[in-house]
């Protein structure tokens, strides 16, 4: 495979077509068929595929034109904006409490991490102080989202693969179990719309602390089979390695982050290096990979559930009493002083922040999301040019986008 | 050697296809119409409204429609129209009623800011979830009738939330019995002086409440300031 | 052949035909006799590969903790008794059903710009000849409809002619991906065709004969009384029929070599613009070919007909190749159940590069097996597995040999 | 005789629409079809061996090559329509073609047939094997080494214009 040995930031030459695709004169349809082949002199006919938006592989409605010679893509255009939903600006016509409840169909697989994300921020914004019992909370919730995330995306990988339907049947196996938790907790599964600014809106009971240690204890052994099933794997050997290799100075030209951004060997994970939240009092490591390809981007996730495991293990120990609410924080008629707060945090995709302008009306002036799939996916065409269109699906699924956030 | 790791995959399949007719881990499908799961106690579906006795369903309701749920709902889906006349509510304080209190379930996002905000426990989250209608528009909107749901009902889903709510709720009835007592005690004593001018019986305008907290945990009790009453 | 050769239920089914066909003339005779053949074998594998559907899902189902389809009951079964606890769902066997119906009555849709010949020939074509692949293979002791001097080329040069029925779907139906799976499917399945028949020419050599009723009588006798002759216990036969079922995967377009209708890249591939009766009748040459090729597998490899152990002769032969066929149709399953799929270059690259030397580096094992036939039979295995085994690794570090287990370093 | 009638039939009727169709990929799949007509021919003769090779060779893999061919070499839709260049080259096209087919219908008539008398000998597949592998050897292992020739010449040619592509 001639995968492209050098990502320069400026557009990517594919090594192995020698053509430019913009040098071709214009698609010519021939009358009568819909494949548009292209009359290029000396390239043959190129077919322009368009993958989506409806496409069983996307991930969501989000379309790909991709020009092929043959196989291999030549030219790959993403086509997004089909799940818009104007949140950014619903979002200035709302006062922040009711913003909250639409922070969890942002990414709407990690809506925990989506609520704390905007919670850091107006918090930061109003100045206002956070209970210590409240933290622990947002930080289990926060590892079990990210338990959730990763193991979804490992069995969506596998069904992009081809693997039909096992790997995902046994991912989502446990990924119930993680969302009767929330559903437990905060009365929805994926709709938890449970942080508040100050804090938490329910106090978890024992009974269901209980239940977290049990299904930590019990998530190691489902990782060891699910690896069992998938990372000696010759195909997989055969089908990830040395796919969309990213380097790390387009990694980092492009603004990528999360574990797509640590498999090209970048050390930057939010946690370690704002240290928000409780991160700073517990050990937990940062797995790098060195090759950047799909490879790397499955074990990194592999690898950072088993961190996140240790971490929630540690946290669980020691989780204090005391309210989980603020007791001075308002509820309603939240009427921050003018101002304006970016908050982050390292969310399973990658860094989700909020950016608000307060103009010490209740609705806040502007309302920003910084969504980390939408950054990622910037680097598509890059990862993708050299590859075969089967390369194509699984290096999309390997940057693990959702929808709702690329589109907001 | 080549193919050991496409055997040890076969090997887990091949552990989960037996292991599915032993053991529960491995076979988690609930075969939904006729085996039904125990729904946890928190879960939320739409709003209704809590009456106090199931008898008279419109006499009881507990909201008095204040209309902050109007306001502070995300998606804009309730509509209220305060009533003209005034009613004697559980504490036997004359307060308003919602003559038309509608949710459009259609626009609802079941996201229970309504119950956060409200004041007086007057709307909960139902777990019923198998409402599915065949019309469009006006089955999804519910009106007054349709939303209000007895007490005893909300006791029976929400076992342990609805023991708050009642234990906070009679605490508050009591002390206003209490201040009222006290009131006719002192009214009482100073009977022989003038009678003061009945002062006009201020509507109950809830102030800016305290926020109730979280129903399990120990809420502050809304100070719904109660004004002094001349015993009737 | 003991005194089992004549038992009542080994020769029901050849009486049961005679009886039928013996009071007409000559020439009508022959023809009534093969007419029976023909129903018998469409009814057999026709129900087959209904309840295979039905099998499968389930069997997906199982491995993925869920219970595959278990709605659909029989019609009038829940109002008798002793099947009243199923309530009429009796576990699903209704599904073929519900999936026929389904088929029949669901549109069928051509679109405008396809090429409406060859959309309709192509299931035709595909059916017909995964359909004749089932006249050469010998279900029981003397029960193969028909008996041919070469019936293994026969059996081949059917199957060959399902490659074209694919062309014609893909390239018919005018839909860019079906085009590409077109092309897949062509490329793939010629690749795989040479490694399919190199692999079962050391069994002819053995057999000295192309019929596969000979090739099944070869392996009919037991060595010291419990060893069966099956070819597949040879170190040859062991690594042939390994390359066959590998091909013989490749062939009917099953599970990690299921490219043309990819589903995650070509949506249904060539299928995508079939709908209704004519998607059912690719969907139906698919298991046909897969229950055909493992038939075949069965006949070459594991001894057609016959019993493992001398004493378990009384159970009549055709049940003996019916076992062995569900098992290696299991063993299908299994395999779609957990592989991924290859991509296009590394299928190719597997065929050519590693089964065509595999097969050739056989063909010279089987001489040396035959060669040596002085030497005790320990001797010889040991000798031809050691000539099997050492290019299998040699070659296979080749189709690995860019990929090391990696280590992955933690920050800090 | 018929049904030597209908094959024969058969096979000329699909090869002349073959020639004068105008879609390419529908040309190719007649040609398919004349070739199973000639293995019918075979297996009406009784030589099944021939009949099967056939079968799997050409309708096997020769027709997908052709396929390959036709699809590959194809620069675009519209170089189809051939029109005849002048009027002279297609009068010395019909010539040439006349004075082929002139030759072959005067070989066959003009060879002594008559009328054969005793059955096709029934020659087994063991016969056929030790006559190919013991008198004919030498003939065989010339085709041998010319078809492996060929592919090796294939195989060059088709890398050669791999390396200038990159």
């Amino acid at each position: 495979m001639s995968a492209p040995s050098e990502n320069s930031p400026s557009a990517v030459r594919p090594p192995s077509s020698g053509a430019d695709p913009s040098a071709f004169p214009g698609l010519t349809s021939a009358p009568g068929s819909n494949i548009r082949a292209v009359n290029d002199p000396f390239h043959g006919d190129l077919l322009e595929v368009s993958m989506g938006p409806h496409h069983p592989s996307t991930h969501g409605v989000f379309r790909m034109m991709v020009t092929l010679d043959g196989e291999v893509v030549v030219k790959l255009k993403p086509v997004f904006g089909y799940l818009h939903r104007n949140h950014e600006k619903l979002g200035e016509n709302t006062t922040y409490l009711a913003s909250m409840p639409y922070t969890d169909r942002l990414d709407y697989l990690c809506s925990m991490t989506n609520n704390w994300a905007y919670a850091l921020a107006v918090e930061k914004l109003a100045g206002q102080p956070v209970p210590e019992r409240a933290e622990y909370i947002r930080l289990i919730l926060a590892e079990l989202t990210r338990l959730l995330n990763h193991v979804c995306l490992a069995g969506f990988l596998l069904q992009d693969c081809g693997a039909s339907g096992t790997p995902l049947m046994y991912a989502f196996r446990e990924r119930e179990k993680i969302l009767d938790l929330f559903e437990s907790l905060s009365g929805s599964r994926m709709m938890c719309n449970y942080q508040r600014f100050g804090g938490c809106r329910i106090d978890p009971s024992a009974e269901w602390l209980d239940r977290v240690r049990a299904l930590v204890a019990g998530f190691p052994r489902f990782l060891d089979e699910f690896e069992r099933l998938i990372t000696g794997n010759e195909i997989m050997m055969a089908r990830t390695p040395g796919v969309g290799c990213l380097s790390p100075k387009l990694a980092i030209s492009a603004g990528i982050t999360g574990p797509m951004l640590r498999a090209a060997g970048v050390d930057y994970d939010l946690r370690k290096v704002d240290g928000y939240g409780i991160y700073p009092r517990y050990k937990f490591r940062v797995p790098l990979g060195a090759h950047g390809d799909t490879y790397d981007r499955y074990m990194i996730r592999v690898l950072e559930m088993r961190e996140s495991l240790g971490l929630l293990e540690q946290v669980m120990k020691d989780i204090p009493g005391g309210p989980i609410m603020d007791p001075k924080a308002k509820l309603r008629g939240l009427r921050p002083k003018a101002g304006e707060a970016y908050g982050r945090i390292e969310g399973p995709k990658g860094e989700i922040g909020f950016f608000l302008i307060s103009d010490g009306s209740p609705n806040p002036y502007r309302y920003r999301v910084r969504p980390p799939s939408f950054v990622n996916l910037t680097v598509l065409e890059d990862l993708c040019l050299g590859h075969t269109i089967a390369d194509a699906v699984i290096i999309l699924g390997s940057i693990d986008i959702v929808l709702g956030e690329v589109d907001r | 050697m080549l193919g050991s790791g496409l055997l040890q995959g076969l090997a887990v399949t091949a552990k989960n296809l037996v292991g599915s007719f032993h053991d529960p881990a491995r076979y988690t499908t609930v075969e939904y119409p006729e085996v039904k799961e125990q729904l946890p106690e928190s879960f939320r579906n739409f709003p209704f409204l809590v009456t106090d006795n199931a008898t008279d369903p419109m006499g009881a309701l507990r909201c008095v429609a204040c209309q902050i749920c109007e306001k502070e709902c995300p998606p804009q889906c309730i509509y209220i129209e305060k009533s003209k006349d005034k009613k004697p509510d559980a504490t036997g304080k004359p307060q308003l009623y919602p003559a038309v209190f509608a949710i459009d379930t259609s626009v609802c996002m079941s996201c229970q800011i309504c119950v956060e905000v409200c004041p007086f426990d007057a709307i909960k989250m139902d777990q019923e979830f198998e409402i599915a209608t065949t019309d469009r528009f006006s089955a999804l909107l519910l009106n007054r009738e349709q939303l209000a749901k007895p007490n005893t009902y909300f006791h029976q889903i929400r076992p342990t939330e609805a023991a708050e709510v009642d234990g906070r709720l009679t605490a508050e009835r009591k002390a206003a019995e209490e201040k009222a007592k006290a009131a006719a005690a002192a009214k009482a004593a100073a009977a022989a002086a003038p009678k003061p001018a009945a002062s006009a019986v201020p509507t109950a305008t809830p102030a800016a409440t305290a926020p109730t907290a979280p129903k399990p945990a120990a809420a502050a009790t809304p100070a719904v300031p109660t004004p002094e009453k001349p015993a009737p | 052949m003991s005194a089992t050769n004549d038992a009542f239920l080994e020769t029901f089914p050849v009486t049961l035909r005679d009886a039928a066909t013996n009071w007409l003339p000559a020439p009508w005779n022959w023809l009534a006799q093969g007419l029976i053949a023909v129903v018998a074998v469409l009814a057999i594998f026709g129900s087959l590969f209904a309840i295979l559907t039905l099998v499968e899902r389930k069997a997906l189902g199982r491995v993925q903790n869920r219970p595959g389809p278990n709605r659909t009951g029989l019609p009038y079964t829940a109002r008798l008794p002793w099947l009243k606890f199923t309530e009429g769902k009796i576990f699903g066997l209704g599904q073929p059903m519900a999936d026929g119906i389904k088929m029949l009555t669901k549109e069928d849709i051509v679109p405008r710009e396809a090429d409406q010949v060859l959309h309709f020939i192509a299931p035709v074509a595909m059916l017909a000849m995964s359909l004749m692949t089932f006249a050469v293979i010998p279900f029981g002791r003397n029960l193969v409809p028909v008996e041919l001097d070469a019936s293994v080329l026969y059996f081949f040069a059917a199957g060959a002619a399902t490659e074209l029925a694919v062309f014609m779907a893909g390239w018919g139906s005018r839909n860019k991906f079906a085009l590409l799976a077109a092309m897949r499917a062509l490329a793939q399945l010629i690749s795989y065709e040479l490694p399919l028949i190199l692999s079962f020419v050391p069994v002819v050599m053995i057999a000295g004969s192309l019929s596969t009723v000979g090739i099944v009588a070869a392996q009919s006798s037991w060595h010291w009384g419990f060893i069966p002759h099956w070819y597949v216990l040879t170190p040859w036969g062991f690594a042939g029929f390994l390359i066959f079922m590998v091909s013989a995967l490749a062939e009917s377009n099953r599970s990690p070599f299921d490219l043309p209708e990819a589903e995650s890249e070509l949506i249904a591939g060539h299928l995508t613009e079939y709908s209704g009766f004519k998607y059912a009748l690719f969907f139906m040459a698919e298991y046909l070919g897969m229950t055909a090729l493992s038939g075949m597998a069965v006949t070459l490899f594991l001894g057609g007909w016959n019993a493992p152990l001398p004493f378990l002769q009384f159970i009549p032969s055709y049940v003996w190749f019916a076992v062995k066929l569900l098992t290696l149709l299991m063993g299908f399953i299994w395999i779609r159940a957990t592989l991924p799929r290859l991509r296009m270059d590394q299928l190719m690259h597997l065929s050519w590069k590693f089964l065509v030397p595999l097969c050739l580096v056989n063909l010279a094992n089987t001489t040396v097996w035959h060669l040596t036939a002085s030497l005790p039979l320990a001797v010889r295995w040991l000798l031809c597995a050691v000539i099997i085994v050492a290019p299998f690794t040699l070659i296979g570090r080749s189709l690995t040999k860019g990929v090391a287990p990696r280590t992955y370093r933690y920050a800090e | 005789m018929i049904a030597f009638a209908v094959i024969a039939l058969l096979i000329l009727a699909s090869a002349s629409l073959a020639m004068c169709l105008r879609n390419l990929v529908h040309s190719v799949l007649l040609l398919v079809a004349n070739w199973a007509g000639i293995a019918v021919f075979y297996l009406w003769a009784g030589a099944e061996f021939v009949a099967f090779a056939q079968l799997l060779v050409y309708v096997g893999a020769v027709s997908m090559l052709s396929l390959f061919a036709v699809l590959l070499t194809r620069r675009s839709f519209h170089d189809l329509d051939i029109i005849p260049e002048s009027v002279s080259r297609a009068t010395w096209a019909l010539l040439t073609a006349g004075a082929v087919a002139g030759v072959l219908i005067g070989t066959i008539l003009g060879s002594p047939f008559g009328n054969v008398t005793e059955a096709a000998p029934a020659v087994s597949m063991r016969q056929l094997g030790e006559e190919l592998a013991g008198t004919h050897v030498a003939g065989l292992l010339v085709v041998g080494i010319i078809l492996t020739v060929a592919l090796l010449g294939g195989v060059v040619i088709a890398s050669k214009d791999k390396e200038d592509k990159s």
